[in-house]
């Protein structure tokens, strides 16, 4: 059975599970045929999956939940990573402290491509405009790397525990320079790669028994990861084409990753989707979804899988 | 030496064009006999209509007015027939191809056989005087050899009339002399019936057994001078007193006409 | 004979000498403004260990950084030598490797490109519909941002089941069809009134005009707009493979140095291509020059 | 397969009435040929997005992008104003005066001109978008970066046709400025420079284009939360994919605008210059 | 009629040029005195190198051996001191100015006060009959307009010395006996001194009071007839006994001269 999985980004460590259940043959064991997509700055996994590119794809939930808002019926199929890795990371210079207080007047550098949500929720919370203005802060869409930050073009960027932080240390930064804020201690932590599909695809018995394996085997993929971080990396690092990634790197992206999934078996807890559709209706003016959303999970595809 | 077969009968013709500025009446109330083996040679001031009236005995203008009948059929009949052969001020040889391969063109067109082609190419390249020069570029060749080879294409495929457009404007004098010798020479052996377009009056009077001369605004013939002089004409005959009481008689004809601005 | 031979060697250098000359002073003003622009980063890191630098240990450490701002002329050929000799050519780190990806979409995108320009070109002189309609919009297609068209194309390639070469092709020719079309329409129109009066007068068949007279001549005219096209052409690609997940060619080598941070791979990427391009204008040119003597239309 | 059937009666009605309207070739119709033909496209746009039921998110239909284009043309002149005027804008007038500079600088040192060409001309060649995060990261994320890109991308091109251009005199007319005894500054501005604005304008036209794609994959590095290239990765992000083709479409308008424009100027500066002249008849 | 002060003096003149293909003669051992208010016609094939004097005159070449001395200057001197009017084969008039624009060019070059700009090119304008075209740009005119608006032009600042060369080489010969006519009436009026290259035999004897004949390969002067012609010179004069046996002679010197190819 043919089965194509789109990822959220490129190849690396946080896609580390997938890759390892494809090399170490788990996926044949189910008699699965998966292809993985990279991704890329530009590429949207959910219109990827909208124009039937993809039968599954690695997803936020905050861009999946406003997708569907938008009228595309995705749904959550299993959710491996438990925590988010996503923070803030500032120079201490800056003479942010407390982000309460200190972040108005700053320039704050944003992923955008669907990754800005749970920013813009943050920053509702704490009642600021993104509009910049010394009441708001400016925001920057921040490229694909940790240069404005090493420059000084921004006060803080966006940085994952488990990629971007860690190249901020590779410049040569001592984390005695920095100040973070993680958005799990900030307590606007929504859930970040997921697995989803179509509704429609949820139909059909015979994908929703391909689905049962993919994610069983995805899961004993993540296992795997989590028990051989440095082999993990090096599959990771024989998948990716670019050529880019060092083994170092990803070793430690591998090791931070597992820190995430650690305590899921891939079955989504309510009680964490419920906390991220709060977090994501609770935006002031102008919210990222406007009501709770319905149906956008399923947990039929995991209770079958670890039956 | 006239031979009183009438190959081209135009009656009447007139050809207006419609230009953003209104109408130009190239022609109006053309009519000319032109018999079998004649030299016919046009003169007349700028925008006389000389190019227009050859332009349309070949059929590249549609006269808008009268009758014109080349050999019993229209010009456009007569131009599926190949009956022209057409010259231009330029040799418009095209760079690409070699002279031979410029005077294979026509021949190639009009569906010769290869070994007929080679024949006629070979001919006429010797016609001209520029056997050895087939395998040359035309930009390998002076002006005047490059008209000579334009006239070798114009002659390859024996169309019956020979319509040259100021085919040596651009030279100098002495290689004009050459060729105006080589002209005559050629049609002497041919008997080809031939129009020529010329501004120059020694060349109109040298080469012609009919000259017509035009006048604008609109264009029409003012005078049509038939040649005394013998077929046979070195260069020297241009100091003769018949020849001078000729090109003087051209010259009046020419000025009674003439609108300068 | 020695005298053409120096003639030759006088020649040459007198060609190159000026070339040299400014590829010198380029150079050095890039060795001076690797140091400029590296410096506050030395200064700042001293700043942070709490020690100061000298002038010599300043020059040497801006020269030398891993990260720089701008990497110094040595560093980026040293990261392109090792990213073109350095690797076997089948490795994912081997600049052969991508530089071929990204060659392989050119020439596809070019070959597209190219025909597309041509059979326009030729509707457009043979029909005067075409030729009212097919221009403006023509233009207009240039103006959109083929960076934002790009991971649509792809999305959309996808969803009918084509990815890989084809995508980054399409766009690639998107950018190439133009000069081609342009030039063409010029070169297929050069025959003047009298080379077609003279075809006229030979009653010649519209089949033959073309074959015999306007392509001949229009030749020069596609030679000189397919060196442009071959050089959008690879834009067009780079560009394809920037945004659009592409994850092998030169451009997704420029896009994930850009996510590591690593300047010299972005300016040995850089590079790279730039070269390619060299070497694929040089080629058109060769065979530009080839065809047209064979034509004896090069003097 | 019946599908397709209104598709191709719309295509060849529109190419029926195009090849009639275009045999009249008067003004009105040489501006109503290309308007209908780019109506037509329109029109089988829609009709293959309704009647193929492609979904929105893959290619909305031109009603949904002309509907999201009027709805948003507050954001859209916003980013108009941010990519096209500060970023493409700038750049291209900074990097024509500065070719145009250079041009004139190097016209008098043969030594410098067969230094500067040969390079210039390769570089013209080169697929200078690369430098684009390279820029990004020296001038910052607002539009000087994009204008930087710009400069470099349209300068080669221009300082190489201004450089042909002021060499395209031919012997006769400097001979005649010899002749006066013209000293250097005259013949620049009474024959060098008019002589030079066909070449100049070519490489003027040629870069309106690439200023814009310039700009907009400039963004893509890094910018502020405005800007064309931004707003297209954002909404893609969010599948609001009728706000993306609507930033297209203000794209090809501008772009086409910016070279009609350009095209205009040519035709006033150049109005000597045979291409600019109808030929009679 | 002739005026005993030698304005231009070329003692042995040669001019060679190195080309790819070796060195070419233009000029070898070319000695010629010029005299105040000549009029010098130029003849002789095609290379012969009338354009190559004309130009070394004009300082516009530099002979590679002999002495040429104008006015007691060297060339280049004299080229500075603006002693030159010099006319070329194609009007060459700049197409983005009017007619007036480009007569006021050399003007505006020279320092010529705005007043007297304005009231030098009304002048010649109605000196070579194109009063009322000084608005008109000149792809509006004909080209023979285009050739007199091109002579007004190198009359405007009043040079010393006119060189013309093949000035009339493009036109009709009707509008070439009227420029004929006028160019010598302007002669008369200024005496100046005129170099003029012409390809024709009748221009050359209508127009001169000296007539060099020249002679390709290497490029030298063959022949230099004085004119027995009265300076008053209707054009009827080209049918006297006098007129056709200085054309002969003139052909003559031309013939021996002349290796064709
Ligand atoms: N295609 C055309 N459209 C409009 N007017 C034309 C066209 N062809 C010729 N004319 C006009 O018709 C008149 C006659 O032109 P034609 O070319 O026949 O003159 P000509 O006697 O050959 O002149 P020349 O000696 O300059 O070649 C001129 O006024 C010319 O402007
Ligand atoms: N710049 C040059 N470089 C090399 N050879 C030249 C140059 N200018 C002229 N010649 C050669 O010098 C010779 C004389 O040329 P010139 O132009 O003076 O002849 P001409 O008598 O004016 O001929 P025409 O009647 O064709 O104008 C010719 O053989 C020509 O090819
Ligand atoms: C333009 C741009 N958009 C989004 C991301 C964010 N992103 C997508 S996956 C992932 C995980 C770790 O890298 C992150 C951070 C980015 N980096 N650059
Ligand atoms: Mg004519
Ligand atoms: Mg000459």
């Amino acid at each position: 059975q043919e089965l194509t999985l789109q990822l959220k980004w490129v190849t690396q460590a946080q896609f580390a599970g997938y890759y390892v259940a494809l090399d170490k043959g788990f996926y044949e064991e189910e008699g699965l045929d998966v292809t993985i997509l990279a991704g890329g700055p530009d590429i949207a996994p959910t219109q990827v999956l909208a124009g039937g590119g993809a039968d599954v794809i690695v997803e936020w939930m905050p861009a999946a939940l406003a997708a569907r808002e938008k009228g595309l019926p995705l749904v959550n199929i299993a959710q491996p990573f438990k925590q988010s890795g996503m923070m803030l990371t500032c120079l201490k210079e800056s003479g942010i402290a407390d982000p309460t207080t200190d972040f108005a007047g700053k320039t704050l550098g944003v992923w955008f491509s669907g990754n800005e949500y749970p920013f813009l929720s943050w920053m509702s919370t704490l009642g600021l405009s993104t509009e910049g203005g010394p009441d708001g802060v400016t925001v920057l869409k921040q490229g694909f790397n940790v240069d404005p930050l090493l420059q000084k073009q921004a006060a803080c960027i966006s940085t994952m525990t488990y990629n971007e932080y860690g190249q901020v240390l590779d410049a040569g930064i001592s984390p005695d320079d920095l100040v973070t804020f993680k958005y799990e201690d900030q307590g606007v932590a929504t859930l970040e790669d997921g697995l989803y599909v179509l509704e429609s695809t949820l139909e059909d018995s015979a994908k929703v028994t391909d689905l049962v394996r993919f994610v069983r085997a995805s899961m004993k993929g993540w296992e795997y990861t989590r028990e051989n971080p440095e082999e993990a990396a090096e599959i990771v690092l024989e998948n990716d084409e670019t050529g880019a990634q060092t083994l170092e790197h990803q070793v430690r992206m591998a090791t931070e990753i597992a820190k995430l999934t650690e305590g899921s078996n891939g079955t989504l807890d309510e009680a964490d989707y419920q906390r991220t559709v709060d977090i994501l209706m609770a935006g002031g003016s102008d919210p990222v979804i406007s009501k709770a959303p319905e149906g956008a999970f399923t947990t039929m595809i995991t209770d079958r899988a670890f039956d | 030496m006239k031979n009183h077969l009438p190959v081209i009968h135009a009656d009447n013709i007139s050809l207006t064009f419609q230009t953003a500025d209104g109408p130009v009446h190239a022609l109006k109330d053309v009519s000319l006999t032109i018999n079998q083996g004649d030299f016919v040679s046009f003169i007349g001031p700028s925008g006389c209509g000389k190019t227009t009236f050859l332009r349309t005995i070949a059929a590249l203008e549609t006269p808008t007015g009268g009758v014109l009948d080349v050999n019993g059929m229209t010009p456009d009949q007569a131009r599926k027939a190949r009956a022209y052969g057409y010259v231009f001020q330029a040799p418009g040889l095209y760079p690409w191809r070699t002279i031979a391969g410029n005077i294979s063109l026509p021949l190639e067109i009009m569906g010769f056989a290869k070994a007929d082609r080679k024949q006629r190419i070979a001919r006429v390249l010797d016609l001209v005087e520029l056997g050895g020069f087939g395998g040359k570029f035309p930009w390998q060749l002076s002006g005047g050899m490059q008209q000579r080879a334009s006239i070798a294409r114009a002659l390859a495929f024996d169309a019956d009339i020979l319509l040259m457009d100021e085919p040596f404007g651009a030279l100098d004098e002495i290689v004009r002399d050459r060729l105006n010798e080589a002209l005559l020479e050629l049609w002497r052996k041919t008997r080809k019936t031939i129009g020529f377009v010329t501004h120059s009056i020694p060349e109109a009077v040298y080469l012609s057994t009919k000259i017509v001369v035009m006048s604008p605004r609109p264009g029409r013939i003012t005078k049509i001078i038939d040649s005394p002089l013998p077929a046979e004409r070195p260069l020297e005959i241009r100091d003769t007193p018949e020849f001078i009481a000729l090109a003087h008689e051209v010259r009046e004809g020419l000025r009674e006409g003439h609108g300068y601005d | 004979m020695p005298a053409p031979a120096d003639g030759f060697l006088r020649r040459g250098v007198g060609a190159a000498l000026p070339v040299l000359t400014v590829l010198l002073a380029i150079i050095v003003i890039w060795y001076l403004a690797a140091v400029w622009m590296n410096a506050q980063w030395v200064q700042d890191q001293a700043a942070r260990a709490g020690t100061e630098v000298g002038f010599g240990d300043l020059v040497r450490q801006t020269l030398t950084q891993d990260r720089p701002v701008l990497p110094a002329p040595h560093q980026v050929a040293i990261g392109w030598w090792d990213g073109v000799f350095g690797q076997k050519i089948t490795s994912k780190r081997s600049l052969v490797y991508h530089g071929w990806i990204t060659l392989s979409a050119t020439l596809a995108g070019f070959g597209i490109g190219t025909v597309a320009g041509i059979l326009l070109a030729v509707g457009i002189v043979h029909n005067r519909a075409m030729d009212q309609s097919v221009m403006p919009w023509a233009i207009a297609s240039q103006s959109v941002p083929i960076l934002a068209i790009a991971p649509m194309v792809i999305v959309v390639f996808a969803s009918a089941g084509v990815t890989g070469l084809l995508p980054k092709a399409i766009i690639a020719a998107w950018l190439s069809f133009f000069p081609v079309l342009v030039g063409m329409v010029k070169g297929l129109r050069t025959p003047d009134a009298m080379q077609l009066d003279l075809m006229r007068s030979w009653n010649a068949s519209p089949r033959q005009r073309f074959w015999r007279l306007r392509l001949p001549s229009s030749l020069p005219y596609l030679f000189a707009s397919l060196k442009v096209a071959i050089a959008a052409a690879l834009v067009g690609t780079i560009v394809g493979e920037l945004p659009a997940g592409a994850t092998a060619g030169l451009g997704a080598r420029l896009l994930s140095g850009s996510y590591y941070g690593q300047t010299v791979q972005i300016w040995a990427a850089l590079f790279a291509a730039a070269m390619l391009a060299a070497v694929l204008v040089i080629v058109v040119g060769v065979i530009e020059k080839a065809t047209l003597t064979r034509m004896g239309l090069a003097r | 397969m019946l599908n397709a059937l209104p598709i191709l009666a719309v295509w060849l009605g529109a190419w029926g009435l195009n090849t009639w309207l275009s045999r009249l070739n008067t003004r009105t119709t040489r501006i109503l040929v290309p308007l209908i033909f780019g109506v037509t496209l329109l029109l089988l746009w829609e009709m293959i997005v309704r009647l193929y039921a492609v979904p929105s998110v893959i290619l909305p239909a031109p009603s949904q992008i002309g509907a999201s284009f009027v709805a948003n043309r507050g954001i859209l002149w916003g980013d108009f104003v941010q990519t096209i005027l500060k970023g493409a804008l700038s750049g291209w007038i900074i990097g024509s005066l500065a070719a145009i500079a250079t041009a004139i600088a190097i016209d008098r040192s043969p030594f410098l001109q067969r230094g500067l060409l040969p390079i210039g001309n390769f570089v013209a060649a080169l697929p200078i978008v690369g430098i684009a995060p390279i820029m990004v990261m020296w001038f910052g994320f607002d539009w000087q970066s994009k204008s930087a890109v710009v400069v470099v991308m349209v300068f080669f091109p221009i300082l190489v046709n201004m450089v042909a251009g002021l060499a395209a005199t031919d012997q006769m007319q400097r001979d005649q400025m010899a002749t006066w005894a013209a000293p250097y500054w005259q013949s620049l501005w009474k024959l060098r420079m008019p002589a030079a604005m066909p070449f100049l304008f070519n490489g003027l036209k040629i870069t309106t284009t690439l200023a814009l794609i310039g700009a907009i994959v400039a963004e893509f590095f890094g910018s502020p939360t405005r800007g064309m290239g931004f707003r297209i990765s954002t909404a893609v992000g969010r599948l609001d994919l009728p706000l993306v083709w609507a930033e297209i479409l203000a794209s090809a308008i501008a772009g086409t605008l910016f070279y009609g424009i350009v095209a205009l100027i040519e035709k006033k500066v150049t109005f000597w210059h045979p291409s600019q002249r109808a030929d009679r008849g």
